[in-house]
């Protein structure tokens, strides 16, 4: 064991792990993410906490994180290299696992022209292959990434995010191994959609040996209508939608789309377990967390186990 | 990789055709090759086609093989016997032009020398034939060569027209294919739809089919093709779209890149026929994204 | 006193009459490297045409338009011009005729003769002018841009010879100047000697002898002219005061029935000529002035004459009445009271007007009778010379060749047309000669370097078109104020001889280094400025032209102070930009001697074999499979020659020809390059191979085609057909023809309509050729033609005639209310008003016979005109430089135009203006190097950063960075469009003759009162 | 007759290429079209020589409205010299925009050679545009004084 | 070469209004190439200038001149002769220009006119785009002549990003993905190993991480 992390725990114990996660606030509140974090209670094993998701100011990630797990459940820190440059990382790693959160990951982040600060200076000062690297130096190593030693270093279960739709498809796996060679524990990837697509990936990962140092946690989003299969097709880069989805939700009443959409993600999920090197997935139920425990449910991942 | 190497690997190909001069001013072609090179995987040089006489194809190809291009030299049984067309296949065996295309002879009509003699010493599939006995070392009175000439030999198709033409054409492909043939290049095909047809027979002989695009340059092209041949499919449409364009050049340019869009999924290569407009190649190429 | 003549001469044509044919055979001549002899009986040559004040239909000032021809004919050093000359005996044949020339004493020897107008001012008794063709003796110079320019004298007439001697202060009278004989040695012959115009005296009726104020055409023409007797005033001549009604007579002298009334062919040009006198009466003289038009058919068949008819009716108001006879008196109040049977009445009417003027023909004098009879011409009824469809200028006698009114009535246009075509046809019998004698020993220019600027400014009157609403000496005490400008004047013709003489001296004199010039569109003048800069010692890129006339005087009649006030902006931008302006110098290319011609139809295929004959390679594009064109489904013209025999042996010949190159199946795809270096590509034949041919010029002979309108239930029903598709029934199956009692033919089937304006020309003569011949074949058919204005003109009349002779029955209808065509079995009911009659008449016809005429090929010429760059008219052909004058070359230099491709028009006219054509083109190709011009980009190498902007840029490729890292472009291959310097970021690149200095200069002499 | 009406005669300045505005602008003349005397012909081989400096220049000089004509689309005489002419107009309206003047005081127009008729046309209805937005907004303030343009060559430095 | 574009007029005209003398000083070398600051610009920003001041009433006197190039001092001692005359001095140069300028003539208030955009390459007439951001340790060699840092919307020295389509950046389809060309062009160069090394996080010193850069060739350098 690398971290006390319990994802990391159910990894290895070779179950399938279920992770999710909630945006926080535009404002000062806790209590929203209090109750969608309560929502999943018993539903997911570790629930991410966005950073500054899709380019738009939240509560940061770590104090939404801090108030997760003072109701006792496992949050995981997101972290964009967008906003950040490598001092102000590390020192926020330093201070999230000084607050018990031992789940992170490592994303490059929305570019800020989507979102409400598009004059904002883009810092990446890193990228997220190097953002691995030093978060994994600084647990394994025990030392910054300007080389200095650490006294106490945090020892946080690293995680990346993968996309295997994204262009050009041939170089998804090597990028994978690029990032599992970074350091990374585990990935979290592009919600699937376009199945055949990711079985393929899978292979590749698997051929290369890859699933065999790095977990895959497949993304999952429910559709919620057409109108936003419709969205996730055209506007939202990286995804891969195919026509036969648009269509299915298409082809359902209005009413009834919603429900279509559960049933969907939880054939995915179904038929996604099947897959050689699929270690748990990551549910995405964007403002919809009410929906995740139905999902996990009807998709046989329930009860989750305790370690 | 070569233009053989691709086809067999079952690559896309792009081929442009290039004529040879009508006398000895080599500067245009020399000129016109050196802008492709890096862009096409082989031109195509005629020999005489529409009984028009000129530089002969094996040197046109040796000339363009010598800018970097890889050479592919039309054969035919026109103006030469068996002799003289033995002696030049080795010759172009020495000289590194080693893909072929055996093509029909040109009715004499409209040529510039209409009072010559046709020879027709053998037919297209009997100099396939005399193609592949020189490639098993031998010539066609049976006598032993120094040394083995290799050809990557194809065809051409005659006709695209639905019925009658294009099952004979296809007949006489299906022929030259036994005889030893190994990638068959159609007519200009001008609507992709219209031609699915005979284009689907084609591809299930088995061997690289490669279609030709053709550059419209003008509504009388366009008219001219969409009266007199029947296989080319040009519309009313495709003229009026011709004829309403601010610059007719650029939007020919552009149909021949959706030709050969739409092609890539149906063949396995394109030739582009451009006609002395070779200065055009790039921007088809570039428009058709290759 | 006859000279033995060597055989130095064989290289020489002669040309016989002055006039605008002959001028125009001469000059062709000329450019295209021949010597001629040019003689004229007259005083000066200029023709007819000189007396004409506007031209139709563009209603331009003749004496402008003709002039530069005038002083080009009287200039160009291969033009040996001899007036007051006659031919008396010929000799010999094709090759080498000995030709006797006598030439009538001038008394003055033309090369120290100024015209100064001495002699005339004290000796008026015997100082002879043309008087023109006013019988009642104008007191002015013929024209004052007479060429030579020069008087004669009449020595009998004269009183005190030392006396008038005395009073030439150059001493330019001989006294004992002699009748002169000499025999020359020419290879080939061309007649141009005109014809003269009807007197109309002998017909009592039309009073032209009692009563002043009934005047010929020609006359009315003076008496609108500014060099006429009234100054340009319209007076009518009885009481000095302007007229208020004007009529005109038409065919006055011309179809007529009886010998005595005059001749029996129509003279083909006096409409055009009436509707014309009276739109410039209108535009001049008040459009209050009511204009009528008597007359029998209107014809105005010629290029875009039909639309100037149809102006005439819709936006001047001219009236027109269709009417039988007429006769004149004078009334009470010194009216001329003029009676007249309307078409539609049977009652004579009465009407008043102030004057009246009798449209009158031309006719062939005695004298030229007797000139075709010592050349051995043949002559025809008429006495016009023989001439045939495929032959229009060869006359019976081999080598001789003829244009103009002798060969028939015609107007300028054809004539025109066929002077270029006789120059084409004697070019064949003479060789170029090497230009050995060059005239002009041009100054050495002078360096301007580091004299002050003196700007000369000139300004032109041209007559009424600038001094009739332009304040022209307000304008030139404006030029004295600006800035640099030393000399400034009124020249009045400025391009007229005298006046360019004058300008070139001024320039000398007063040390000018700059000119501006107060006239007419540079477009049309430039070149001939230029050209006097040079001989004035000057460079020719120090002038300016101030467009006064079509962008001011035109455009601004109605505003006099506007167009003063705009005129002297114009000038001042002139002067403005020539203070700017350097000394240039033109680049050159040698031209290639090959020639396209595109269309194989009579006309290509005339003008390939016309130009394949001299030598230049010609490469024929058609783009159908075989040669022949339209022609080939015709088998006879009116006159009964055999077309189809004809038109195989056109295509035997040209396909014969080894300097000829014909590509069928041939489309033409791209053009580039310039006059003099063309560069066509075509795709040839079924496999659409590619050719790119080189050649100096091009020749269009794209034809039109045979129009089928759905009308009249063509292409409905089968007893409808067009004349043309009846041309080989008639020949091949007259058992069918025999089958048909009653035919009924309608003319005006697809022509002069909405859709296609024009007249089709030949469907009259086709009508009548195919009405005559069906009865030739069944003279028991009953033949009706449904026609608006029967346009049989010139000789064609007498075959309508002969077939209201016959007993065709021609029917006038109203395009408003045209015939009804409706099925009845294997017959169609023609219903139709006829006018004399008053009613409506009704019949069944075996027949109907449409005649449909013309439609331009806009299908072939759309696209070639995009490619070439050429305009076309509204109606689809090929719009011509000018259509008076150059009806043969197109705007742009190097491309020419014959056959229908041009405007409908016969076998005959085709194959004219297919020599024509190839004339032109050896005018051209004859210069043997492109002038560039100037107007090349120039970069200045130290401002160059060499950013590629204009490599980029040019259209053509030219620029590029040279070694030194500039940009350097090649002055011979730039085509001078200044796109380069327009973008160059560095302002590293200037267009000479356009630089951003002159540009800018402009502006600012625009804009000055704003700024200042 | 009335007394005319005193109104604001603006100043237009239209350069025209030679080929076929100019000739255009000639044949109006020919046909004796009539058109307003505020346009003032400048002669150029082909519109893509107007520089987007003799535009602006001519507004700077105190020109009401200024046009430029060429060849119509696909007819120049130089390939696509009209084209970028039309591309520089557009660049220029931009900028007298930003200067404060309405940038419908500049525009293209394209015509053939035989179109006497749209040349008159075109020159009555630019001129009543422009009538109808009065005189240049810079006209209101003081003359341009003279700019220096350095003639002293920049290489000198080397 | 370095790419600027001319700044919005209205700024322009406000930072000029309390001048009568203005001197425009126009540079023949990186911003002539981009059409931003040559002898063309400077006449076109000269004319509305003063068309602008006209309007308002204003006359001002605009001189305007060309320099080789403005980041000299040789060539910006050309100025000298013409400074006294002038206000304050208008520079279409690149920032490097304007600060020469400003260097040189202490006196004179010198303004920019553009603003300097970025080192670029010119993809056809009339259109340049970033390619180098200067950051002092070129890798170029290793990712197929294509620059992560100057052309990966995230700087991204180990992409791509998850979010790039059809060989297009996320941020908009104008915008080519640069490690989808640095893939195609290691692919077409058989170098694809070259992706498989990761590159470690960048020393942002030589990219001026270390404040003002300067370079001085000890064998050149006075």
């Amino acid at each position: 064991m690398k971290t006390d992390s319990v994802l990391e725990k159910i990894l290895t114990s070779g179950q399938l792990a279920v992770t999710s996660e909630v945006g926080p606030p535009r404002g000062t509140d806790p209590e929203a993410v209090k109750k969608k974090g309560e929502l999943l209670r018993g539903v997911v094993d570790v629930v991410n906490v966005t950073d500054n998701q899709t380019a738009m100011v939240r509560m940061s990630s770590m104090a939404a994180c801090a108030h997760l797990k003072q109701l006792g459940l496992h949050p995981m820190l997101q972290m964009v290299t967008r906003d950040r440059n490598r001092l102000a990382m590390q020192a926020d790693i330093l201070g999230a696992y000084s607050h018990g959160i031992d789940n992170m990951l490592c994303l490059s982040g929305d570019h800020p022209k989507f979102g409400d600060h598009p004059m904002a200076a883009n810092v990446h000062d890193l990228d997220s292959v190097q953002f691995l690297r030093m978060v994994k130096d600084m647990r394994d190593e025990g030392k910054f990434q300007g080389g200095d030693e650490i006294t106490d270093p945090p020892k946080m279960f690293i995680g990346a995010a993968a996309n295997p739709f994204a262009d050009p498809f041939e170089l998804r796996v090597a990028r994978l191994a690029k990032k599992s060679a970074a350091g990374a524990d585990f990935v979290q990837t592009q919600c699937i959609y376009n199945i055949p697509k990711f079985k393929e990936w899978m292979k590749g990962v698997c051929a290369r040996g890859l699933h065999k140092e790095i977990y895959v946690l497949a993304g999952i989003t429910p559709m919620k209508s057409v109108g936003m299969a419709r969205y996730m097709k055209n506007k939202v880069p990286g995804m891969d939608v195919p026509a036969d989805i648009i269509k299915r939700m298409a082809g359902v009443e209005k009413k009834k789309a919603a429900a279509e959409g559960i049933t969907m993600a939880v054939e995915m999920i179904q038929e996604l377990k099947e897959v050689e090197g699929v270690a748990g997935f990551h549910i995405m139920a964007i403002e919809w967390e009410r929906k995740v425990p139905e999902i996990v449910e009807r998709a046989g991942l329930l009860p989750r186990p305790s370690v | 990789m070569s233009f053989l190497k691709r086809l067999t690997a079952k690559e896309f190909v792009v081929l442009a055709e290039m004529h040879t001069p009508k006398g000895v001013d080599i500067s245009r072609l020399v000129n016109d090759g050196r802008r492709l090179k890096g862009r096409v995987d082989a031109v195509l040089v005629p020999d005489m086609d529409n009984g028009i006489m000129r530089l002969s194809a094996l040197a046109g190809g040796v000339l363009l093989q010598q800018q970097g291009l890889e050479a592919i030299i039309a054969v035919y049984c026109r103006d030469k016997n068996r002799m003289a067309l033995q002696g030049d296949l080795l010759a172009a065996h020495v000289l590194g032009v080693q893909n072929l295309i055996v093509v029909p002879s040109a009715d004499m009509a409209q040529s510039d020398h209409r009072d010559a003699k046709p020879v027709f010493d053998l037919d297209e599939a009997g100099l396939l034939n005399a193609i592949a006995t020189l490639q098993e070392g031998k010539d066609l009175g049976s006598a032993d060569l120094d040394g083995r000439p290799f050809f990557n030999t194809g065809c051409a198709l005659a006709s695209l027209a639905d019925g009658a033409p294009f099952d004979e054409a296809l007949e006489a492909v299906k022929a030259q294919l036994a005889a030893g043939a190994t990638f068959v290049i159609t007519p200009p095909v001008f609507d992709v739809q219209a031609c699915a047809g005979p284009l689907k027979k084609l591809g299930e002989l088995g061997v690289p089919i490669i279609a030709a695009v053709f550059l419209i340059k003008s509504v009388a092209v366009a008219r001219y093709l969409a009266r007199n041949d029947a296989g080319a499919h040009v519309s009313d449409a495709l003229i009026q779209r011709i004829k309403k364009a601010a610059d007719r050049e650029s939007e020919a340019v552009k149909i021949a890149a959706e030709i050969v869009q739409a092609l890539g999924s149906v063949t396995q290569g394109v030739l582009l026929q451009t006609h002395g407009w070779e200065h055009r190649l790039p921007a088809i190429l570039d428009m058709a994204g290759l | 006193m006859t000279h033995p003549q060597s055989n130095q001469s064989e290289g020489k044509v002669l040309v016989v009459g002055g006039g605008m044919g002959g001028m125009r055979t001469a000059l062709d001549l000329a450019e295209s490297g021949r010597d001629v002899v040019l003689v004229d009986k007259a005083v000066s040559i200029g023709g007819l045409m000189t007396q004409l004040d506007r031209t139709f239909p563009t209603n331009n000032c003749d004496l402008c338009t003709l002039s530069p021809n005038l002083s080009q004919a009287g200039r160009a050093h291969r033009i040996d011009l001899r007036t007051m000359t006659r031919v008396e005996a010929t000799k010999g044949e094709q090759g080498a005729f000995e030709v006797t020339l006598t030439t009538t004493p001038r008394h003055i020897d033309i090369d120290r003769c100024t015209a100064c107008g001495d002699c005339l001012r004290d000796h008026p008794e015997c100082v002879s002018f043309t008087p023109g063709l006013d019988h009642r003796a104008p007191t002015c110079m013929r024209y004052p841009q007479a060429i030579p320019q020069a008087y004669s004298i009449n020595m009998e007439q004269c009183a005190d010879v030392d006396a008038l001697v005395k009073s030439c202060p150059v001493g330019a009278i001989v006294i004992d100047d002699k009748i002169t004989t000499v025999t020359e040695t020419f290879g080939s012959i061309v007649l141009a000697p005109g014809a003269e115009v009807y007197d109309p005296s002998p017909i009592a009726a039309l009073g032209y002898s009692e009563q002043p104020d009934v005047l010929t055409s020609l006359e009315y023409e003076r008496l609108l002219s500014a060099s006429g007797p009234t100054g340009g005033k319209l007076l009518r001549p009885s009481n000095g005061q302007a007229p208020k009604k004007v009529a005109w007579l038409q065919c006055v002298g011309s179809r007529a029935r009886q010998a005595d009334q005059g001749v029996s062919y129509c003279s083909s040009a006096c409409c055009m000529f009436a509707i014309k006198e009276a739109i410039v009466t209108k535009e001049r003289f008040g459009t209050d002035i009511e204009t009528t038009i008597f007359n029998m058919d209107i014809r105005t068949s010629g290029k875009g004459y039909e639309a100037y008819y149809q102006r005439s009716k819709d936006t001047d108001e001219v009236r027109f009445v269709r009417c039988r006879t007429q006769n004149l008196q004078a009334g009470e109040t010194g009216a001329l009271q003029l009676r007249y049977l309307p078409e539609e009445s049977d009652t004579f009417v009465t009407e008043g007007f102030d004057m009246v003027v009798l449209s009158t023909g031309f006719f062939i004098p005695e004298d030229i009778r007797t000139l075709a009879d010592q050349l051995k011409v043949d002559l025809n009824a008429h006495g016009f010379a023989l001439t045939d469809s495929f032959h229009p200028v060869s006359t019976s006698r081999a080598g001789v060749y003829v244009a103009g009114l002798f060969e028939g009535p015609k107007d300028i246009p054809e004539t025109m047309v066929q002077a270029s075509a006789a120059a084409c046809m004697a070019a064949t019998h003479v060789g170029v000669t090497p230009d050995a004698s060059p005239t002009e020993e041009l100054p050495p220019e002078r360096k301007i370097d580091d004299e002050p600027v003196r700007v000369g400014v000139f300004v032109c009157e041209c007559g009424e078109n600038i001094g009739g609403v332009v304040d022209v000496d307000n304008l030139v005490s404006h030029a004295q104020t600006l800035g640099d400008v030393t000399h400034s004047e009124n020249v009045g013709y400025g391009c007229s001889a005298e006046s360019m003489e004058h300008i070139r001296e001024t320039i000398v004199e007063q040390k000018l280094n700059r000119v501006v010039i107060g006239g007419c569109s540079p477009r049309t003048h430039l070149t001939r400025f230029q050209d006097l800069l040079r001989k004035a010692g000057l460079n020719r890129y120090l002038v300016d032209i101030a467009n006064l006339r079509d962008q001011d005087a035109w455009v601004h009649r109605d505003a006099p102070e506007l167009a003063t006030a705009k005129g002297r902006e114009l000038i001042q931008m002139g002067v403005a930009a020539v203070r700017q302006s350097k000394p240039l110098a033109d680049q050159t290319l040698p031209m290639s001697q090959d020639v396209l011609v595109v269309g194989g139809g009579v006309a290509g295929m005339s003008a390939a074999l016309s130009l394949a004959g001299q030598g230049f390679k010609v490469h024929l594009a058609e783009r159908e499979n075989e040669l022949g064109g339209e022609a080939r489904n015709l088998r006879r013209t009116l006159e009964g020659e055999d077309v189809r025999t004809q038109i195989e042996h056109l295509v035997a010949a040209t396909e014969g020809h080894d300097k000829i190159q014909v590509y069928t199946g041939a489309l033409i795809v791209d053009h580039g390059g310039m006059p003099g270096k063309f560069t066509t590509g075509m795709q040839v034949g079924p496999q659409l191979f590619y050719r790119q041919i080189t050649h100096g010029a091009t020749v269009l002979a794209t034809g039109a085609l045979a129009n089928r309108p759905s009308v009249y239930m063509l292409g409905e029903h089968d007893a409808v057909s067009t004349q043309h598709d009846i041309e080989s029934l008639l020949e091949d199956d007259t058992d069918t023809v025999k089958t048909w009692s009653k035919v009924v033919m309608i003319q005006c089937a697809g022509s002069r309509t909405k859709e296609n304006p024009a007249c089709s020309r030949i469907c009259c003569q086709s009508s009548i050729k195919n009405a005559l011949r069906i009865l030739d074949v069944n003279p028991a058919a009953s033949i009706w033609v449904l026609y608006r204005d029967m346009r049989t003109i010139g000789m064609q009349e007498d075959a309508y005639q002969e077939a209201r002779r016959r007993g065709v029955i021609f029917v006038r209808y109203d395009p408003e209310n045209p015939p009804q065509v409706e099925p009845v079995d294997d017959k169609v009911k023609v219903t139709f008003h006829d006018p004399i009659l008053a009613d409506d008449l009704s019949m069944h016809a075996d027949r109907v016979l449409l005649s449909t005429g013309f439609i331009a090929d806009d299908e072939g010429t759309e696209e070639l005109a995009r490619i070439f760059r050429l305009p076309r008219t509204e109606d689809g052909y090929l719009l011509e430089d000018h259509i008076k004058l150059r009806p043969v070359d197109l705007p742009t230099l190097g491309f020419y135009v014959a056959g229908t491709a041009h405007s409908p028009k016969s076998i005959k006219e085709s194959v004219a203006q297919a020599q024509a054509a190839a004339s032109r083109v050896q005018t051209l190709l004859a210069r043997g190097e492109i002038n560039l011009g100037a107007a090349v980009a120039r970069v200045e190498a130290s401002r160059c950063a060499a950013c590629l902007v204009c490599v980029r840029a040019c259209p053509y490729g030219v620029p590029f960075i040279n070694a030194d890292g500039n940009s350097e472009i090649d002055p011979a291959l730039c085509h001078g469009c200044g796109i380069c310097a327009a973008e160059c970021p560095a302002k590293a690149i200037q267009l000479q003759q356009f630089d951003d200095d002159q540009i800018l200069a402009k502006l600012e002499g625009l804009l000055e009162r704003i700024t200042a | 007759m009335s007394e005319p009406t005193p109104q604001f005669e603006p100043v237009i300045v239209a350069f025209c290429c030679h080929y076929c505005a100019y000739t255009a602008a000639d044949q109006a003349g020919a046909q004796r079209l009539s058109y307003p005397a505020n346009v003032k012909i400048v002669r150029v081989p082909c519109s893509g020589k107007v520089d987007a400096l003799h535009l602006l220049r001519a507004f700077e000089k105190g020109a009401d409205g200024v046009y430029v004509a060429g060849c119509l689309e696909g007819d120049c005489h130089f390939n696509n010299g009209n084209t970028r002419a039309a591309r520089r107009v557009t660049q220029v309206q931009k900028l007298i925009e930003e200067i404060g003047i309405e940038k419908e005081r500049i525009e293209m127009v394209l015509m053939s050679a035989g179109m006497g008729d749209r040349f008159a046309e075109v020159a009555t209805e630019i001129t009543e545009k422009i009538r109808a937005l009065g005189p240049s907004p810079i006209r209101g303030g003081k003359p341009a004084p003279a700019r220096a343009q350095t003639k002293a060559s920049a290489k000198a430095a080397k | 070469m370095i790419t600027a574009e001319r700044k919005p007029l209205e700024e322009i005209v406000e930072s000029v209004a309390s001048f009568d003398r203005i001197l425009l000083v126009g540079c023949n070398e990186c911003v002539t190439v981009c059409a931003a600051g040559g002898r063309k610009e400077v006449g076109l920003l000269a004319s509305a200038l003063n068309m602008t001041f006209l309007k308002g009433g204003k006359s001002v006197q605009i001189t305007e001149h060309t320099l080789e190039r403005q980041c000299d001092p040789e060539y910006v001692e050309e100025l000298s002769q013409l400074v006294g005359g002038a206000d304050a001095i208008l520079s279409m140069a690149c920032g490097a220009g304007v600060q020469e300028l400003a260097r040189r003539y202490k006196d004179k208030p010198v303004l920019p006119a553009l603003n300097t955009m970025f080192m670029g390459a010119s993809e056809r007439a009339g259109v340049w785009s970033e390619r180098c951001a200067g950051c002092g340790n070129c890798v170029l060699g290793i990712t197929g002549g294509i620059c992560p840092i100057a052309r990966c919307s995230k700087r991204i020295m180990n992409g791509p990003c998850g979010g790039s389509t059809n060989g297009k950046c996320e941020i908009s389809d104008d915008v080519d993905c640069a490690w989808h060309l640095i893939w195609e062009r290691l692919k077409a160069l058989g170098q694809t190993d070259l992706y498989e090394v990761n590159m470690d996080a960048k020393d942002w010193r030589p990219a001026g991480g270390a404040g003002p850069r300067t370079i001085v060739r000890e064998d050149l350098a006075e």
